[in-house]
């Protein structure tokens, strides 16, 4: 019999009342305790700091607006912070998510100009991103290169090939179609709840990720290839198929950030657009509790990590902090977050 | 006979430059035991990878099933042929659930969504069956080596093949486990299966084998039927000589009885290990054994301080120590051998020569902190020689040796440490019997010099062989100890402790 | 109406024409109203962080934003958001599409004045360069100007257009250390801003190249250093921009149109005065006590 | 490898003579010549590059003069991946080496305006990297957070300490002490060959992490701390010491890069300067071959990995390349450089 109901045995036997399966039931229970810590993550800072900035803001935080400035500010910034979890959880990186997201809202502009073609921009967008992810995915996967080398070359070569497809210009489009999506809000309440578009997109790719990390085959895979994988390989998972779909989906949300951000800007420009958007989509998911070495994490933490960028971002210019000043704060909140995670992490394993 | 199941002929394999495999044959049949014996690094597990897919054969050779030839592709041709396999080197992933992990790569979906409960629902059995203590839904990053071993057994049970492959199963588990899974193997033998069956350990050979395979250095030296079956004719055929006198034990505590090194006195985590006290004495082996999961390794942590301690404390030569960190306990002549070499002990990158000098680097350095290379590879070839570790050169990276040597590179570092006091966590885990003795007799002439020396192990006849005296583990505590006296120690009475049975017959 | 709180959103602050902007801006609103809040953000040349520091200064309720815009179009629509929350909007250094008022140096007559001293020093005849900065519409301008100028003089042969030298002085320096090598005969150099300008001299030096013509655009305080150091003859020329001045007439417009008074012309111009070695001693540089 | 030991020895004892010392000495010549394989690394690389450029600019690039440019650019991010070296080996990774580069260059200019202390400008700078580079490291290691949001954090910060410092202008000393480490040479015969200050300074970095590296103690331990941090506590080495070092390391060679750098423009700005340098610099290191997991690699590719990315920019130049199409080459050129060494590694274990 296993041990446990050995020692259960001798337990009965010896000294000890100890119930048998208590303690097992307690384990469990303590591990889920934890486990719901660590998905919460970084909800008290958030917290913290939102009401951190409407007491130093006089009350301005916690408006109606505000807080759909701020969540609108996230929306990019989660959708390719989304694509980055899945990455990272396979133990890789992106570093090329800003430059594709700028080839992207090119693309998709430069379509949005043709008369016939235009509503095609956004599909088109999209599908760029998507393309440039693969290639990534392709040459990690097949040809076994290390992924920061691969997103790095691709950092360099695709912000080289979004200026040159506006040609080192601007490229505006004031009737760009689907513009709604970038400045417009969907009305749930009418006159009292509404909800930025934006940040409805970022919500559904947020909501998708979770559901295929966690409610399908290929979210395991994903997983099982960060947390070991030769294993993953030895069990039979195509293993370069996972990480050419990871690159491939952080392409493609790359470019949806491209057409977010088209939508918003009903412009872009191959040289100033997602200018290192790589390092706040990997802050948010480190900041989100996702584990560098793959295999751990989750994409509500990655949703929190975003949010807390935008929350800093906004508040710190709400409570009227020199751009200098700024540097400094986010630098410091950001160590401080995870010291203060790690910390209470330490705390709840303790007990 | 009935038809073979598998027929290999003239497998080979080779590693760039390195011929691993050379033209062997092997033929199965169904309903037996057969046992693949061999010393480390004779091709045991790359034979039984290429059989699973996870290698690729050279060309010429040849696998049938059935009588039918097989081309396996890939782990997913190794499963579809009917071919499961518990791997030597655990390959689990240690994020995911144990369910998750017996059924990963066959996951179970509805309507392209994951079927978590069903999943869970299909390991609970063949965890029973195995007498885990574990659920389904635990990360098997929260298990330890003997549990996680039980979970790879359950996920190549769990498999329904009709060939099975283990290769050193028992390795991470005691002797109760052991047994339990001897048993349902028989089980499995009776229902027709097909089982090759890797292993170090004599007595399990003779307990399972139906017929034995013998490799050495890639080529195949012959097979033995269930009546021919006897030690020194395996030995010979695995090492090419003799190997007398198996259990080394020339050292006697009780005609020089040294002085307590080592005394933990009621040393505990709160969690695992609760209120332990043991001593060691000068000159003796002591060996700690008990079930998987007893907490033999925490302890081992604890008093080397890799671990937190929440009471008691830790006595060297009479004097209480503070020992916080692992540099503290070989400040304090304490040496410690991992049970995880792998993880916890090698540095497989780097060569054994560093892998042998690290710890003593500083002592060697010259103008505080210059690198004694002359003595470090002196020291390297004199362990090389004195443990007959087999590798090319010192200089060869610690990971390309089989895991006999790895082990013998790892025990060196810790013997050029000169330690007081040594602590040794399954010290002969997945080694031949070849290097097996060479270990026992360094452990005897260890205990001759006077070191005290500590050894867990879950293999009972080792603890039997060699130690003169033996404290028994059982959650958490100390179940109680016997002393090896005019009657040797008795595996029934240490089982009887390990699980506490004794307490019934009482 | 008074002037409560002011948002400025530049291109970047670690520029000292940015910081010089900031004061002038800081020093006019303060005149208006010793309590103002002003807050001033760098966009890093980043378009979806300006939108988003406009957003900002909506939601912080600021009365008016002075604007160093990214791009002339693209941030269109986000000061139409602004406006439609009641904020008064002012361009400085570049022209925005629908701003209330642009307050900015004419970049195009400051290319040309620069690129005019090169023609002329070099007797309408002589291999140029012009090496180019990150694609703003103030550097894009002064290219534009520069080539005006050039291409009116035959003689004149541009070798290259086409190199980024990042608006640094390192930039600049490798930039040139390449053309050097590249050309074996140069005879000026254009550089969009000082920092490349000094960065081509350092180069030129380096590999003791002389009789070259380095002229620029900005009349920042390094290049004034310059113009007066022996050692860096090869710098002869900026055309100066006062940025100080231009917030503080950005700042004045746009409290103007806070209290109803439309200026004249929604773009002002402010010409460019071209800093030489003969007359650096009278310019007064944008640090320079301008409290008068 | 062990099994050819092993086979040598049991063949003798077996059956045939054949000559048991013979096959272990192909062995290891055989795995001598895979090593030196690994430590030239991307030498051929490098070399290919160089004559390409040389040939397609007309024989410029291969002058004196143009050789002493190349290897004057790669000083800075030389010395800068030369403590990323140190890091890598650990398994860490120091972003923060860009900002910190500035920040130091920023505090010795500010000194050496001071009439008295001016010559203290120096050691100053590089104390300052020092000091920002310990306190990552004690960040790193004694609160356990991981590398890349620590030093994602300073990236933040110490840049915003950096313009604090120079309240936000271009500070400038044109008249330094040891400007010649900037700008000088080093004549060795007269006339004919002179070597870069700078240069002279970066083969004297790269030596001595070299000798750190191969030959004491310290060296072997940071090594083991890659190789298996865990394996390395419990063979007794202190780890947090380690940790320290390294990120000490890296940030007092960023401040010797903000040294040379301000020697070089006379200038700094707290901003613009080393502005992703930090991404140069990794780039370096995994061009030379050290592994990103840590434990691998060599300060040797390092160099070769930093002349790399020297000749590109200078070549690309040179030979007339727009700056667009730079980016685009430069990052494709990043990874088939990558893809031919694996290539290439790959042939010379088949053979
Ligand atoms: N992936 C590999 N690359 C290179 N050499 C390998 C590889 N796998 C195995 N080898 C070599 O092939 C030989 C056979 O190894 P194998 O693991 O099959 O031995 P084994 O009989 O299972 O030994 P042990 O009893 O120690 O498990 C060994 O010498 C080993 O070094
Ligand atoms: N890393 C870990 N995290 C959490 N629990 C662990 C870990 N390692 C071991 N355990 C738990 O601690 C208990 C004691 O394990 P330990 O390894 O000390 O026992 P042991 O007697 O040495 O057993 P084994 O023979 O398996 O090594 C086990 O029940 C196991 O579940
Ligand atoms: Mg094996
Ligand atoms: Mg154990």
């Amino acid at each position: 019999m296993p041990e446990n109901g050995a020692s259960a045995k001798t337990a009965s036997a010896k000294t000890a009342p100890a119930t048998p399966g208590l303690a097992a039931a307690q384990e469990t229970k303590r591990q889920r305790t934890r486990m719901i810590i660590r998905a919460v993550g970084m909800l008290p800072v958030l917290l913290l700091l939102c009401i951190g900035f409407h007491v130093l803001s006089d009350g301005r935080f916690f408006t109606g607006q505000n807080i759909g400035i701020v969540v609108q500010q996230s929306a990019v910034n989660t959708v390719l912070a989304a694509g980055m979890t899945f990455v990272i959880l396979t133990g890789g990186i992106d570093l090329s998510v800003g430059s594709i997201l700028a080839a992207s809202a090119m693309a998709g502009l430069i379509i949005s100009k043709f008369p016939d073609l235009g509503a095609l921009w956004l599909p088109v967008a999209v599908l760029t991103g998507a393309v440039f992810g693969i290639l990534n995915g392709a040459l990690i996967a097949l040809l076994r290169l290390p992924p920061f080398i691969v997103t790095l070359g691709s950092l360099t070569a695709v912000r080289g090939a979004a200026r040159l497809l506006g040609a080192d210009t601007t490229v505006f489009n004031p009737s760009i179609p689907y513009a709604f999506i970038g400045n417009g809000a969907l009305t749930l309440i009418p006159g009292v709840v509404s909800i930025p578009w934006l940040w409805v997109i970022a919500l559904l790719v947020i909501l998708v990720s979770w559901l295929v990390l966690k409610r399908t085959v290929l979210g395991v895979h994903i997983y099982a290839v960060g947390g070991n994988e030769s294993a993953a390989r030895l069990a039979g998972i195509k293993v370069w198929a996972v990480l050419i779909f990871v690159y491939g989906v952080s392409g493609l949300l790359a470019g949806l950030g491209g057409a977010m951000q088209a939508a918003r800007l009903y412009a872009a420009n191959g040289l100033q657009l997602g200018q290192s958007y790589e390092l706040d989509a990997i802050t948010a998911v480190i900041l989100g509790g996702t584990s560098f070495v793959g295999g751990i994490g989750s994409i509500w933490g990655t949703l929190v990590g975003a949010l807390i960028i935008a929350v800093l971002s906004n508040g710190l210019i709400l409570i009227g902090v020199s751009d200098v000043w700024q540097y400094v704060i986010k630098g410091l909140v950001i160590i401080g977050a995870v010291a203060l995670d790690r910390y209470r992490l330490q705390g709840s394993a303790r007990t | 006979m009935s038809e073979p199941i598998l027929e290999m002929r003239r497998v080979s394999k080779s590693f760039f430059s390195i011929k691993a495999l050379r033209d062997v044959d092997l033929t199965v049949y169904p309903g037996e035991i057969h046992a693949l014996m061999g010393e480390n690094g004779a091709g045991k597990s790359t034979l039984m990878k290429i059989l699973s897919g996870a290698y690729r054969p050279d060309p010429g050779s040849e696998i049938r099933i059935d009588g039918q030839p097989v081309q396996i592709n890939g782990p997913h041709g190794g499963r579809a042929a009917g071919i499961a396999i518990i791997y030597q080197e655990l390959s689990l992933a240690p994020n995911l659930s144990v369910a998750e992990n017996i059924y990963l790569g066959r996951e179970v979906s509805r309507g392209g969504l994951l079927a978590r409960e069903a999943m869970q629902a299909g390991v609970g059995p063949i965890l029973a069956r195995l007498g885990a203590d574990f659920t389904p839904q635990t990360l098997v990053a929260n298990l330890s080596m003997g549990q996680r071993q039980l979970v790879e057994i359950a996920r190549a049970l769990h498999a329904r093949s009709r060939i099975l492959i283990m290769d050193e199963p028992t390795t991470a588990l005691s002797a109760g486990e052991s047994e339990r899974l001897f048993a349902l193997i028989r089980q499995l033998r009776a229902e027709g299966l097909a089982i090759i069956y890797i292993s170090h350990r004599m007595d399990e050979v003779y307990a399972l084998g139906d017929r034995v395979t013998v490799l050495r250095d890639g080529t195949l030296v012959g097979s033995l039927d269930k009546g021919e079956i006897r030690a020194d004719a395996i030995v010979r055929m695995m090492v090419g000589r003799d190997v007398s006198s198996f259990y080394k034990k020339d050292h006697d505590p009780q005609a020089r009885p040294g002085a307590p090194v080592l005394a933990a006195v009621d040393i505990g985590d709160g969690r695992r290990v609760k209120g332990c006290s043991l001593t060691v004495h000068s000159g003796e082996v002591v060996g700690l054994a008990g079930l998987i999961g007893a907490g033999r390794t925490e302890l081992a942590h604890l008093i080397i301080g890799a671990a937190p301690m929440t009471s008691g404390h830790v006595e060297i030569e009479g004097r209480t120590v503070s020992i916080r960190t692992p540099g503290e306990a070989l400040d304090a002549g304490i040496a410690y051998l991992t049970e995880d070499r792998k993880a916890l002990g090698l540095f497989l990158d780097m060569s054994c020569l560093d892998n042998i000098n690290l710890a003593v680097l500083g002592r060697d350095a010259k103008f505080g902190g210059i690198l004694d290379r002359d003595k470090a590879r002196e020291r390297a070839k004199r362990a090389f020689a004195g443990l007959g570790i087999r590798a090319a050169n010192v200089g060869v990276p610690a990971g390309g040796l089989s895991g006999g040597n790895q082990q013998k590179v790892l025990l060196s570092r810790l013997l050029a440490i000169g330690p007081k006091i040594l602590i040794l966590d399954e010290p002969t885990r997945g080694v031949d019997v070849g290097a097996k003795s060479e270990i026992y007799s360094i452990i005897d002439n260890l205990a001759k010099a006077g070191t005290a020396v500590l050894v867990i192990s879950s293999d009972l006849p080792e603890i039997i062989g060699i130690c003169d005296r033996v404290i028994v583990m059982r959650a958490g505590h100390i179940a109680g100890q016997m002393r090896r006296g005019a009657t040797p120690l008795s595996q029934e009475e240490i089982m009887a402790l390990a699980t506490g049975t004794e307490q019934l017959d009482a | 109406k008074e002037l409560k709180s002011i948002g400025i959103s530049l291109g970047s602050l670690g520029n000292p024409f940015f910081v010089a902007l900031s004061k002038g801006a800081e020093f006019e609103a303060k005149k208006t109203n010793p309590n103002v809040k002003i807050t001033t953000v760098g966009f890093e040349y980043d378009l979806g962080k300006q939108v988003t520091q406009i957003d900002n200064f909506i939601a912080a309720g600021v009365d008016l934003i002075l604007l160093n815009p990214g791009d002339p179009k693209a941030v269109g629509p986000a000061i139409k958001k602004a406006q439609a929350a009641g904020i008064v909007v002012v361009a400085v250094d570049t022209a925005a599409e629908g701003a209330d008022a642009t307050v900015t140096t004419n970049n195009v007559q400051a290319g040309e004045i620069s690129c005019q001293y090169i023609v002329d020093k070099l007797g309408g005849k002589g291999d140029v360069i012009i090496e180019n900065g990150p694609q703003v519409s103030a550097v894009i301008d002064r290219v534009v100007g520069c080539k005006n100028v050039l291409g009116k003089n035959p003689g004149i042969k541009v070798l290259s257009n086409d190199q980024d030298g990042k608006g640094s002085r390192e930039g600049g320096l490798t930039v040139a250390q390449g053309y050097l090598t590249r050309f074996a005969k140069i005879d000026a150099v254009f550089a969009i801003n000082d920092p490349q300008a000094i960065g081509t001299d350092l180069a030129a030096r380096q590999q003791q190249r002389t009789g070259i013509v380095i002229t620029a655009v900005d009349g920042a305080p390094d290049i004034e250093a310059a113009l007066k150091d022996p050692q860096a003859a090869q710098i002869q020329a900026s055309a100066s921009q006062d940025p100080f001045f231009m917030a503080r007439r950005a700042v004045q417009v746009g409290v103007g149109i806070l209290n109803g008074q439309k200026p004249a012309s929604t773009v002002e111009l402010l010409p460019s005065k071209l800093v030489t070695r003969d007359n650096v001693k009278e310019y007064k540089g944008w640090t320079s006590d301008r409290s008068q």
